[in-house]
């Protein structure tokens, strides 16, 4: 297993995101529709990452939340893109070796006639590996 | 000197800067601590219009491996009009050494301000990245070698 | 006018329909849709890891196909817009990424970003005109008090996207009133739906979508549109309360052109 | 030959850490020339500067080199050290090692060798520098405000007040500014207008003050001391000398619904207008885009109304042409349009609105006679969300970097005013930081929450959305509880950046003023100089050099005053000496220096010159020196070299380059 | 010619000038030189004919500073020369008496002698008053013949115009001999590759020998005192072959007349190496043209030079490396 520096270092490399620029304002959790869903919320994702605690940011449901919206990118004052952090932490989990979050088998029950192709697919891209 | 032949190439790059807008935008890139390549010098000039051609040649001649003239943007020179005759003559210099067949990169005009210390240091971070792929100037030395 | 066309996996399955309106519509508009060979999945979501290679090539071969012919490339899918067009970013100004993916693909001439992404909105608005799309309705859509859905993959990030004013955008309202129909404005046309995880996390998504649809309705849509397969399926699927109906934009672009009855029966 | 005298200075570690200054000094005494060489501290300090005396004295120097900080910095310094030890000033180079080199390189070797050649490129132009004399120039005793805000009309009464005249020019109809646009003041909450108006009315009084409103500046020629300007006044339509100010003219206007600036557009004035009732000068001006009579031809009604006989629709624009010694520029701000921040809705929905905004609200002159009430119905609100930082501190392209300085205080005051005329309006402040550095502005603040109630929320907010109801539903973050916040609000109030008037860009042009990535004007220095712009007579005063509120617009308008007064008080200056300089023998008399010219400064005279026994009449070039202002384009346009530069000449210039690539 | 000597003389005659600065025949049938005429006997050696390609402009800036008038025979091409002294207060109008002489092309005997024509002892066909299509020449070994047009300067083929700029009166007869476009020669080097650029250039450069010719026969390097001669640049040491000057000095010749060189093409007819010296000068001429608008230096005596000049939108430096 990796060191919490060193998978601190991934994140940001994954995400190209400087958490040094956050000036802490929150607009990424006053934008955020899933906000209430996640128990780490994205203006924490960045001292999260600051402070090496990957371990609870891996473990957090949060990860599972996000829709990808772009939201707290778009209206960042400071241009840090949280919403990138939270990917690259999903990354370091579904590459792992056992961090699928979805299996083929939950498939079938999860489905239903109209469900286009592009949900699937993206689920796929989203949550394993 | 050894530091020259054993290790990578390092270029001597002659940075002709305006004193109102270039030179400051030079002090602000270092008081900003922007860091860019030792192998650049900086002439103190009162205006871009002030840099003959003849200075640029004799760089070259020198063993000057690239020029770079600085000055105030148009419109915001300090004399109100030199950048403008610099930025002519330049322009027909620059065609002239592309003309004899010298690389045009190992020469450059840019327009930096007072407030541009981040412009500074890319830019001349970019130029000595350009000087250093054209490599040691031999053709201005050469042009006139008897064969 | 030909363009380079890329479906994408869902106008070939569940949306049939946003696609065979598209077709049409461009017909009696006066251009053409050339779908590209050999397309594949874009993958439906964009890799935003700054290390993703392989999940991009399918988009870049697509590109590169566009290119080859000398074509713009024509989305419709909000999702593989989003994708083809954030890839082609990454082509054109991520050096590494660029190298990397070159160097996959071993093309003739190395793929550098040189095509150009359009939205099929995109030429509606800047080739044809929306000016010239209303002069051509011909059975307009006069009293439908329609609300935009723009969601968010088609608008952000706005840098990059480069598709309309991220917070307010007009490109669907200017398009509605082409046609003929009453755009009715809303706050929430550029919140998401949750598209992305109404597979496994379906209350939530719930949550979301009822926001907009209230929202819609509050401010007196009669119908919503989109061009987004996913965000019609989320919709439609997780609403309950105030439920409007979701169209594809097509499907009112080819009623207005009077061609969605050619499109029925074929 | 010169006895040169090289100093090298550590600056405490700013140089030394990266620098090896001993062997600069080692190096440095292998140059031919050099006589003496040595390190020190801080050369700039006192006794870095006697050791320069000293051995100007013992080791009778010709010439200095003194490696340091930027010439920009110290150059000045180390001039009058060498003057007052006997050298002159113009025998001293500096060699930039700080800025050009320590700062900017971590490698000590490294740093030391480019140091060493900069040093030797130094020392090379040393070799060939030449005593220098400055001449002289006469002051016009005359200064040109520009701008009629607060911040000018203080620097025209302090300057006038000193026995100078001052011209203000101000592009409005009425000096006044931002500030006659507030309505209370923090942190005295006294009204802004009674403290304004009294200064306007002396200004406008003042024997020496001559106030140019409706004008523009259009063109600047001449320098420090001499300045010549165009300013350009627009055809107000309406005779000075006979409007008595009645105002009927305003009344009977049929011409009503044009959008009112002073009020920030919130309502609507007539086309022939004075922005607000206590202008000065209170003589209206037509709006000639909005005129019926200048639409159509037909109307008529003011002329006709007018009393005096006032009104004058055939008044054309008028150039006057004026001397000055020294020029203020004072063109204070303006808010940022916020079509960036469709996230608040501002474009959307007419409840959401500017701070300036809610100042012409609140004003018993404003458009709704104080009440607060919403623009949308009229009716009064209920619940207030202020939202903090709108394009402030903002990283990206959307907004400004800087932080505006203004906006915690006046929320505060706004808060505050809020609470105490309507104990029944909730406020709620979404702030990111509160920032009250000043005299008894933190216990403003204070006031606000815990007197006055007002609910401050340490986190954003993300969208402000209209709701069908009119209501505005505001989603924030609460970043003390961690809560997402949804709250409906009747009025929701931005703390909008401001950024320098965008006519300041040109003004600067004009001037030759430097001016930043922002627009705001630069001074000579940060902290030294925060009056001074780098060009020399020119001078900066209120928000225009940065942000500010009205006291430290007020101190800094002084100030500038002062600087002013201190150039006016002069009759003479110094003229820079580094002129250009023609060699008769050497001139063709071709007229190509006088052509790139920019000051006018060459003339061409028929001159006797003996050349090596050849006495004949020649045309010869003539440099004025009073106008020269030294940029050297004659000197290389020159195509014989007749023409140079003194302090920069060829040889000087080509001796640094042989340094450098030596 | 006759027409003109005998007006000349008249005008000496009846002290309208001073004296008439034209061309006298020198020692070989193609090697007229300058010269001044003073008196009625001196014109038995007067030549005006397809050999007297040098530019009597320059020479008026000494016979400006002389007592009386001076009656100077200009070429079309050479009027460009005078305006532009003109307009640099260099030569005296009032001072100048221009019979504007007719040109029906220049000879360029290095052209001839390239043809293998050799052992020259006379050649007839040159006179102005003839038809200039074909040269007679007498030789050692026997007569021989060529077209005019193939022996005239790389320069007339390239004309301006056979229209005089500035006169007096106007004498002989003009033809036009244009036949190819200016700057064909300077496109052709653009189109090379930067190696062949250099390689074309270092072997024209390396013939030189610096003899100065260019400089002094040049109507725009009437500097009294040149850059390369003053100590003003450091530039002098002129016996060193490893100097600046000698790697620079034509690219600083041609930047000091940018502007100013009115494309006479007397750089090239005397260089002894046979260096194509214009080719700078057309550069830059063809740059100015392309960059500023165009530009005849010459065309008149009060335009700005377009290194005096400026707008606010010029093209910036870049474009060179732009234009690739």
């Amino acid at each position: 297993m990796n060191t919490p520096k060193k998978q601190a270092e991934m994140i940001k490399e994954i995400s190209g995101v400087n958490p040094l620029k956050c000036m802490k304002c929150g607009k990424c959790s006053a934008s955020c529709p899933s906000y209430n869903e996640m128990d780490i919320k994205p203006h924490q994702f960045v001292s999260y990452v600051q402070n090496e605690d990957i371990e609870s940011l891996v473990n957090s449901k949060s990860l599972w939340k996000c829709l990808s919206c772009f939201a707290c990118v778009e209206r960042c004052p400071r241009d840090v893109k949280p919403g990138k952090l939270i990917d690259a932490a999903r990354q370091l989990v579904v590459r792992e070796k056992g961090g699928d979050y979805l299996m083929a088998d939950e498939i079938p029950e999860l489905l239903d006639p109209e469900l286009p192709q592009q949900l699937l697919v993206s689920a796929f891209r989203r949550y394993r590996r | 000197m050894s530091i020259e032949t054993k290790e990578e190439f390092r270029p001597k790059i002659v940075a002709f800067c305006c004193n109102w807008c270039s030179y400051a935008g030079a002090d602000l890139a270092g008081s900003s601590r922007l860091s860019y390549p030792a192998d650049v010098k900086i002439i103190r000039v009162p205006c871009s219009c002030r840099v003959n051609p003849m200075f640029i040649l004799r760089a070259f001649e020198k063993g000057a491996d690239g020029v770079i003239l600085c000055g105030c943007h148009p419109g915001d020179c300090h004399y109100s009009t030199g950048n403008y005759y610099a930025r002519r003559r330049m322009t027909l210099l620059f065609s002239m050494l592309d003309y004899i067949g010298v690389e045009n990169g190992r020469t450059r005009v840019e327009w930096v301000s007072a407030a541009e210390g981040v412009k500074f240091s890319t830019t001349m971070n970019e130029f000595v990245e350009k000087v250093r792929s054209l490599g040691k100037n031999v053709r201005l030395e050469d042009l006139r070698c008897r064969n | 006018m030909k363009y380079s066309y890329y479906p994408g996996c869902t106008l070939k399955t569940k949306a049939v329909e946003l696609d065979a309106y598209a077709r049409a519509s461009a017909r009696a508009l006066g251009f053409e849709l050339e779908e590209i060979e050999n397309w594949q999945c874009c993958g439906g979501v964009y890799p935003l890891g700054t290390d993703e290679i392989a999940t991009k090539l399918s988009s870049v071969r697509a590109l590169n196909e566009a290119k080859e012919k000398g074509q713009d490339l024509v989305t419709l899918c909000s999702a593989c817009h989003h994708v083809i067009k954030r890839v082609n970013d990454d082509m054109k100004n991520a050096d590494d990424i660029r190298t990397r993916a070159n160097n996959y693909m071993q093309l003739e001439e190395p793929y550098a970003g040189e095509t150009t992404v359009l939205h099929f909105l995109e030429v509606l608005r800047d080739r044809i005109g929306f000016d010239t799309l209303k002069e051509k309705v011909t059975a307009p859509l006069t009293g439908k008090k329609i609300g935009a859905y723009y969601g968010c993959l088609l608008l952000r990030p706005s840098g990059l996207l480069e598709f309309d004013d991220p917070e307010n955008p007009s490109i669907i309202e200017d398009f509605i009133r082409a046609i003929g129909a009453e755009p009715v404005i809303y706050p929430y046309r550029n919140e998401c739906c949750g598209g992305y995880i109404s597979l496994k996390e379906k209350e939530m998504s719930k949550t979301m979508c009822d926001k907009i649809m209230d929202s819609a309705s509050g401010f007196g849509a009669d119908m919503l549109i989109t061009a987004c397969p996913l965000c019609l399926y989320n919709l439609n699927k997780s609403t309950c309360g105030s439920r409007l109906p979701v169209y594809y934009f097509t499907e009112l672009l080819a009623e207005a052109l009077g061609v969605k009855e050619e499109v029925a029966k074929a | 030959m010169q006895r040169i005298g090289v100093f090298v200075c550590h600056c405490g570690s700013n140089i030394a850490a990266t620098v090896d200054v001993k062997k600069v000094v080692e190096m440095a005494k292998m140059e031919p020339g050099v006589v003496h060489a040595e390190d020190y501290q801080y050369m700039c300090s006192e006794a870095g500067q006697s050791k320069i005396a000293e051995a100007i004295k013992n080791e009778k120097l010709t010439g200095l080199v003194v490696c340091s900080c930027s010439p920009r910095m110290h150059e000045t310094t180390f001039r009058k050290a060498a003057e007052r030890a006997g050298l002159n000033p113009y025998m001293v180079e500096v060699a930039n090692i700080r800025e050009h080199c320590s700062w900017i390189h971590k490698d000590m070797e490294e740093a030391t060798k480019k140091a060493v050649i900069l040093a030797r490129a130094a020392i090379a132009k040393v070799n060939l520098n030449a005593s220098l004399k400055p001449g002289e120039s006469l002051v016009t005793k005359r200064a040109l405000v520009i701008g009629g805000g607060i911040a000018g009309i203080q620097t025209a009464l302090d300057i006038a007040e000193a026995g100078y005249e001052v011209d203000i020019v101000e592009k409005t109809p009425s000096i006044g500014g931002r500030m006659s646009q507030l309505d209370k003041t923090f942190p005295t909450l006294d009204c802004s207008a009674c403290i304004l108006t009294p200064k306007m009315v002396e200004a406008s009084a003042h024997e020496k003050i001559n106030i140019y409103t409706y004008s523009e500046v259009e063109k600047v020629s001449g320098f420090v001391g001499d300045f010549t300007v165009d300013i350009r006044k627009k055809a107000r339509s309406v005779d000075m000398d006979k409007c008595t100010g009645c105002g009927v003219c305003q009344e009977k206007c049929p011409s009503k619904k044009n959008s009112n600036e002073f009020n920030r557009g919130l309502n609507t004035r007539s086309a022939i207008y004075t922005p607000f009732a206590q202008a000065i000068p209170n003589v209206p001006v037509i709006d000639r885009e909005n005129c019926i009579k200048f639409k159509t031809g037909k109307c008529g009604v003011c002329a006709k109304v007018c009393q005096a006989g006032a009104i004058d629709y055939e008044q054309k624009d008028e150039i006057l042409t004026e001397k000055y010694g020294a020029i203020v520029v004072a063109t204070g701000f303006d808010t940022i349009k916020l079509d960036n921040y469709d996230e608040y809705a501002y474009n959307q929905s007419k409840d959401v609105i500017t701070s300036l905004e809610l100042e012409r609200i609140m004003n018993a002159a404003g458009p709704t006679k104080g009440h607060l009430e919403r623009m949308s119905d009229g009716k009064a609100p209920k619940n207030m969300v202020f939202i903090q930082c709108v394009g402030s501190r903002c990283a990206d392209k959307r907004g400004k970097s800087y932080c505006s300085k203004i906006c915690c205080m006046y929320t505060a005051k706004h808060a505050m005013l809020i609470r105490d005329k309507y104990p029944d309006v909730n406020v709620t402040v979404f702030y990111i930081d509160v920032r009250t550095p000043g005299k008894n502005f933190d216990e403003f603040y204070r006031r606000a929450v815990e007197e006055y109630g007002v609910n401050y929320i340490k986190g954003q907010v993300g969208k402000v959305a209209p709701q069908p109801n009119g209501q505005l539903l505001v989603q924030g973050v609460d970043l003390i509880d961690n809560k997402q916040i949804l709250m409906e609000a009747d009025m929701v109030v931005l703390a909008t950046a401001i950024e320098p008037d965008p006519s300041v860009r040109k003004i600067a042009t004009m001037l030759t003023a430097s001016i930043d990535t922002n627009n705001f004007l630069t001074e000579a220095h940060p902290k030294l100089r925060p009056v001074e712009s780098p060009t020399a007579g020119i001078f900066l005063s209120g928000v225009c050099q940065g942000p500010k509120d009205i006291p430290e617009t007020v101190s800094q308008a002084g100030a500038a005053a002062v600087k002013a007064i201190g150039l006016l008080a002069k009759d003479k200056l110094m003229t820079n000496p580094c002129t250009a300089k023609s060699d008769e023998l050497l001139c063709n008399g071709c007229s190509t220096c006088e052509n790139v010219c920019p000051y006018g400064a060459i003339t061409y005279e028929d001159k006797e010159v003996n050349d090596h026994g050849i006495r004949e009449t020649r045309r010869i070039a003539v440099v004025n020196n009073a106008l020269c202002q030294g940029c050297g384009a004659c000197t290389v346009a020159c195509p014989s070299g007749a023409m140079d530069l003194q302090g920069f000449s060829n040889r000087q210039i080509i001796a640094e380059v042989d340094a450098i690539c030596r | 010619m006759q027409e003109l000597i005998n007006r000349a003389k008249e005008l000496l005659a009846d002290g309208t000038v001073a004296r008439v600065l034209g061309w006298k025949a020198g020692d070989l049938p193609y090697n007229p030189e300058p010269a001044y005429f003073e008196k009625e006997e001196d014109f038995e050696n007067f030549v005006y004919n397809g050999f007297c390609g040098a530019n009597l402009s320059k020479y008026m800036i000494e016979a400006s500073k002389l007592e009386g008038k001076t009656l100077v025979c200009l070429k079309p091409c050479d009027t460009y020369s005078f305006n532009q002294l003109i307009k640099e207060h260099r030569v005296d109008r009032e001072k100048a008496y221009i019979i504007g002489v007719g040109c029906k092309g220049k000879l360029d005997i290095e052209k001839i002698k390239g043809m293998g024509i050799k052992g020259i002892e006379s050649i007839s066909g040159a006179e102005i008053t003839d038809g200039a299509d074909t040269l007679t020449i007498q030789t050692l070994y026997g007569e021989k013949t060529c077209s005019y047009a193939d022996a005239m300067l790389e320069r007339c083929h390239v004309c301006k115009g056979k229209e005089h700029k500035i006169y007096d009166e106007l004498i002989g007869e003009s033809k036009e001999t244009k036949d190819a476009e200016r700057f064909d020669s300077v496109a052709a080097i653009e189109a090379m590759s930067p190696e062949e650029k250099f390689a074309f250039f270092q072997k024209e450069l390396s013939k030189c020998i610096r003899c100065n010719a260019c400089r002094n026969v040049c109507p725009a390097c009437s500097c009294r005192k040149c850059v390369f001669d003053s100590n003003k640049f450091d530039s002098s040491q002129k016996a060193n072959v490893d100097s600046f000057e000698e790697k620079m000095f034509h690219i600083i010749r041609a930047f000091h007349v940018a502007g100013r060189c009115t494309d006479c093409g007397e750089c090239s007819r005397v260089c002894p190496q046979g260096i194509p010296l214009h080719l700078f000068n057309r550069k830059f001429i063809k740059d100015i043209n392309e960059f500023y608008g165009e530009y005849q230096a010459g065309e008149d005596t009060d335009s700005r030079g377009p290194l005096t000049d400026f707008t606010f939108d010029d093209v910036e430096p870049g474009i060179v490396a732009e234009r690739g």
